[in-house]
């Protein structure tokens, strides 16, 4: 187990879900509820320091997990100070898919936030303009939804002529 | 209406809606402004007019048909998106350190190449837009040139479709390293006359000191990466921090600003071309001989006689096409210096040959979102030079 | 051999002469108008000698002249025709399934002597993005990436529907880039 | 106050015949080969300074003499374009517009010497259609007129681009033409004369030109003249890349024409004014006005020597112009545009102060002279 993950086990005991470690990225599965404390400590503990959001994503494990797991809020993280990476992921499920925005912890959260919503519809609470980003208004459904069927046709909008 | 000339003089607030078909955004981004006379009150950014699913289309195919949409990303730097995906497959595959020494250096060289063309484009647009036509064609020529060397080695310009997992889709050309000589002589005097015409004079010096300027703190905040963010003062450059590549056995210097602000982009993006010419010259010296592709049977495609001689050749051939590379279960997240910033790949594999999810992080997203911070309070004119730095390619902003 | 963070010169001084832009105005003709009157000379020269060599401009008037691709370049994708005259495709489909944008339909059909053969291939141009993946997948070197780079774009979407008759070239028109493939692609640096 | 000396009053057809083939002159000079022509002129050079060719592919029978007949096509696209007037617009005034920008800068060319004086069989030819006292002033006067078509026409278009063009355009050109006036009240303080046709003819010795009288006066007049233009670096206006064309950004056809034509005039009229002010007119250096007649009348007899010198010195004043045009030109296409707030900055806090300065040195060494 990596060192960050050892770090991060001490510190908040059972809040860390699972974690495990791949090709060298750390990964911690963090539970939903306690989300913006552990991020907050990530980004100030003097040992963790992660001032970068690098990356908000999500995936949808459609089918290959249980319903209440299925998509997963993926944080990459990035420490300037200690050159460290730290993989953050937290559990979201398919019938309440809201979790928590992280937009006080950084700033730069917000527009990938709002790109999960808009690809996944996954909401986020507390986020000051959750539309659609990339997708227009009208857009019906969540394109990155696994039950997304790829060759989906969208209705037609705009003026009647 | 804090503004106290505001209460005197009652003005209107005017409210300006910014492209898509605007001059300056090139198409694919609109800025809804509220304006105070010319000054920025207020400033919303819309993007997602290029979008064109690029997730979901990696979904679809199978590893190696992303390579296709890769270069799509970043248009101007596509060889930069291809290799920046090999590296997260190859070492979501652990074979990452099998990768030949000469794939590595090529892979290098062309990553570079498209750092140069990447900047020569963005900075020569910036002048164009700032009324400097002259200097834009004096780079663009330069950049038609780097796009030559790559077209001979890729095929194509701009989708270069270049990188396959594990190894390369072919060798350099005979007489590369003369060619790149030759562009490269040429290529310095477009650099300096460049240079002449803008960096010392004083109307470009104007428009871009102290315009569009982010702190250290904020840039951070805002996920600032690339030269923008070393423009800011922050060291940080991937090839640095996790040197990958050939990048930890070449010398060169990474540029680094002080305040921030658009002239210090310009000229870290200017010296950056400079550095990218030290580093392939080194990777041509340093150059090894030797294969191109990974010697595994189960990731890269035989030749035609294999094919057509060995049974077992055949076999993996149509097995790799038509079911796709088997990669194993597992994710990752491989971070690499593209010429806007961090390109990081984010990878979750089921097992099988189809990405379960194919996620590219952009550089220029996180960039854009910082337009309103960085144009509030400046005038509608700075919004032109900032928005030319922050260099936004519709391509890998949309995705 | 390692990088290093270098700052860069911001504080660029300007002289006195430099601040009152006249020098930069100066400076500046003096660069493009070393251009103009550069280009104007070898320009005049080309039209007297007829060369277009000796013109210093690097811009290619297009249909008169054509631009020397490299033989790495990606055009078309072209089907090949054996010296036989027979398709050197035998409808297995892989470019099929390897074509990204799945622009490549095939029907096969086999011949009388038991050979296959596509009885129609349809590639649509107006979908291929010209990756060349369909050459790579291709066992047989029967699908090539030419490079005819001309008469690519249509007004009516139906009209670049390219059906198997305007796709066969005979082989020798492919020759180089079929010598290309052997070599650059896949010959000894490749295992 | 007024000088009537320029009115045909002594042999009054030969004076109406002179004043006539003037105007027709200078009127075909302007609209016939400078309007068109500087459009590829301008299209050539910039492609020739950034390493292109340039248009080149409209051709009568094979032949694309260099371009040239695009300036055919030209004319016939923006004859036949749909004349667009948006949803909201003022008409009358959004017509209006382009006449007003158009007609000043025409007119501005009657008080400036394309030639001197020369007799031709006993009638006194004076190569200006005009020959104001007041020419200068009569220059300026006209030359403001213009801000109103370009004002105009971006209020009337009823866009926010053209209202923030039009802004600009009447900003930048009340700021500039206070500096302009004032930048060139030292040539009028040295020549003693606001008449240029005596300012021509004061510039007769090549080391009394204006370039080498007033230096400063020299670069500060041509940057207020660029501002006045509207070309780069000063092109705020119809900054392309901030308000898409500016003031004009909802003009089509031949209204968009006339803008466009209006720029280039007054461009030929800068580069006049320039010629007749800083660089000696008509006059070729080290070569008097009378010396050219005398010896061409020694060539030719008196009266063909006079035609013959006539057709030499107004050669030399358009060479002259042209020269110049492709030089305003070059600058033009060398430079970056300023911001708008620091195009007024130029104005008022640098060009202004210097200018006054400038009067000042001047009055100081006149009076040193003296």
């Amino acid at each position: 187990m990596g060192r960050l993950i050892d770090l991060c086990k001490r510190k908040l005991g059972d809040t860390v879900l699972s974690a495990h470690e791949q090709h060298g990225d750390e990964t911690v599965v963090i539970r939903k509820d306690a989300l913006l404390t552990v991020l907050r400590w990530l980004r100030d503990d003097d040992a963790m320091k992660f001032d970068f959001m690098m990356d908000l994503t999500a995936v949808d494990y459609l089918g290959t997990r249980a319903r209440s797991e299925r998509f997963e809020v993926v944080y990459h993280l990035f420490s300037l100070k200690n050159n460290h990476r730290l993989r953050v992921k937290t559990l979201v499920a398919d019938d309440d898919p809201v979790t928590e925005s992280v937009v006080t912890v950084w700033v730069a959260a917000n527009w990938f936030e709002r790109e999960v919503w808009d690809m996944y519809g996954i909401i986020f609470k507390g986020h000051p303009n959750m539309k659609r980003i990339l997708l227009y208004e009208e857009f019906e459904g969540h394109p990155l939804r696994k039950d997304y069927n790829i060759r989906k046709r969208q209705p037609l909008i705009g003026p009647e002529n | 209406m804090e503004n106290r000339h505001q209460l005197d003089l009652n003005t209107e607030l005017m409210v300006l809606n910014m492209g898509p078909s605007h001059p300056a955004t090139h198409g694919t981004v609109r800025f809804f402004i509220k304006l105070d006379g010319e000054k920025i009150i207020h400033m919303e950014t819309e993007i997602g007019y290029l979008h064109r699913a690029f997730e979901k289309h990696c979904e679809d195919g199978t590893w190696s048909k992303a390579f296709p949409y890769t270069d799509r990303l970043n248009y101007n730097s596509a060889p930069q998106n291809n290799v920046a995906y090999a590296l997260a497959v190859e070492k979501l595959m652990g074979m990452a350190d099998k990768v030949p020494a000469r794939t590595v250096y090529i892979r290098t060289i062309m990553c570079e190449l498209s750092r140069m063309a990447d900047h020569y484009t963005n900075l020569g647009a910036a002048t164009l837009e700032l009324g400097a036509l002259t200097a834009f064609l004096y780079f663009v020529e330069a950049r038609e040139l780097t796009w030559d060397l790559i077209e001979s080695v890729c095929g194509a310009r701009l989708t270069s479709n270049y990188v396959r997992i594990g190894g390369l889709a072919s060798d350099l050309p005979e007489g590369f390293a003369g060619k790149v000589k030759e562009v490269f002589a040429k290529n310095r005097v477009f650099w300096d006359e460049f240079d002449k015409l803008l960096t010392k004079n004083r109307i470009f010096l104007d428009r871009m000191r102290d315009t569009g300027a982010i702190s250290r703190d904020d840039a951070i905040a805002y996920a600032f990466t690339g030269p923008c963010l070393r423009a800011a003062g922050v060291e940080y450059d991937v090839r640095k921090a996790s040197p990958y590549l050939a990048y930890g056995n070449v010398d060169f210097d990474i540029p680094v600003g002080t305040t921030g602000d658009n002239f210090d982009r310009y000229l870290v993006r200017m010296e950056e071309i400079r550095q990218s010419e030290r580093i392939i010259e080194q990777c041509l010296a340093q150059m090894p001989s030797g294969p191109i592709n990974i010697n595994d049977a189960a990731v890269r495609n035989p030749s035609k006689e294999e094919v057509k001689s060995n049974m077992a050749s055949m076999i993996f051939h149509f097995k790799n096409t038509i079911e796709g590379i088997q990669v194993p279960k597992g994710e990752v997240y491989v971070p690499t210096e593209g010429s806007n910033g961090e390109v990081g790949f984010y990878l979750v594999s089921q097992g099988g040959g189809k990405p379960w999810k194919c996620r590219v992080r952009p550089p220029c997203f996180a960039l854009t979102q910082a337009m309103g911070h960085m144009c509030k309070g400046s005038f509608l004119a700075d919004i032109i030079p900032t928005f030319d730095m922050i260099n936004l390619i519709g391509g890998e902003c949309d995705r | 051999m390692v990088a290093n963070y270098k700052k860069v010169n911001r504080g660029v001084t300007l002289t006195f002469w430099e601040r009152i832009y006249v020098m930069e105005v100066m400076r500046g003709i003096i660069i493009t108008g070393r251009h103009f009157i550069r280009n104007w000379v070898s320009t005049i020269r080309s039209y007297v000698s007829g060369n277009p060599a000796d013109r210093g401009i690097p811009t290619i008037y297009y249909p008169e002249e054509k631009p020397l691709l490299p033989e790495a370049y990606r055009g078309r994708p072209m089907l090949v025709r054996a010296v036989d005259g027979k398709e050197k495709c035998v409808a297995c489909g892989l470019c099929e399934v390897a074509c990204p944008p799945k622009c490549i339909t095939i029907v096969g059909a086999m011949r009388p002597d038991g050979t296959r053969y596509p009885e129609t291939y349809t590639l649509d141009g107006a979908v291929c993005i010209f990756c060349g993946l369909c050459e790579e997948a291709c066992p047989e070197e029967a699908i090539v990436m030419s490079p005819n780079y001309e008469g690519l774009a249509e007004y009516d979407r139906g009209l670049m529907l390219y059906d198997k008759e305007a796709l066969l070239v005979p082989e020798e028109k492919l020759q180089g880039r079929l010598d290309y493939i052997r070599r650059r692609m896949f010959n000894k640096c490749n295992y | 106050m007024f000088d009537y000396t320029y009115l045909p009053a002594p042999n009054l057809i030969p004076s109406i015949v002179e004043m006539m083939l003037k105007i027709v002159f200078i009127f075909s000079m302007n609209m016939g080969v400078f309007a068109p022509l500087l459009g590829w002129v301008e299209r050539k050079q910039s492609a020739l300074m950034q390493d292109r060719i340039g248009a080149n592919r409209a051709e009568i029978f094979g032949f694309t003499v260099f371009g040239l007949l695009h300036t055919v096509t030209d004319a016939i696209k923006l004859l036949t374009k749909e004349d667009f007037i948006p949803r909201g617009a003022d008409r009358p005034l959004h017509y209006l517009a382009p006449f007003i920008a158009v007609v000043p800068s025409l007119v501005a060319f009657a008080v400036i010497p394309f030639g001197g004086k020369y007799m031709l069989w006993g009638h006194e030819v004076n190569l200006v259609i005009a020959d104001l006292n007041v020419g200068m002033l009569y220059v300026f006067a006209v030359a403001s007129l213009a801000t109103y078509g370009a004002v105009i026409a971006g209020w009337a278009s009823n866009n926010s681009w053209s209202m923030l063009g039009s802004m600009r355009v009447g900003a930048q050109m009340l700021s500039y033409e206070v500096a302009m006036g004032l930048t060139l009240v030292g040539i009028f303080m040295v020549y003693g004369s606001l008449q240029l046709t005596t300012i021509g003819m004061a510039q007769e010795n090549f080391f009394h030109w204006g370039i080498f009288l007033q230096p400063l006066g020299f670069i500060l007049f041509i940057a207020c003249a660029l501002a006045e233009n509207k070309r780069t670096p000063f092109d705020m206006p119809e900054a392309e890349s901030e308000l898409i064309a500016g003031y004009f950004t909802e003009y089509s056809g031949l209204k968009f024409a006339m803008f466009w034509m209006a720029e280039f005039l007054e461009m030929v009229t800068i580069a006049a004014v320039l010629v007749a002010l800083f660089f000696g007119g008509w006059h070729i250096p080290f070569i008097t006005h009378q010396g050219l007649i005398a010896a061409m009348g020694y060539l030719f007899g008196a009266n063909f020597g006079a035609i013959a010198a006539m057709i030499i010195h107004v050669a030399v004043f358009w060479l002259k112009v042209v020269v110049w045009i492709m030089i305003l030109m070059l600058i033009r296409w060398s430079l970056p545009r300023f911001r708008f707030d620091q195009v007024m900055k130029l104005g008022w806090k640098i060009v202004l102060p210097l200018a006054l300065a400038n009067i000042f040195i001047t009055g100081l060494v006149l009076l040193a002279v003296r």
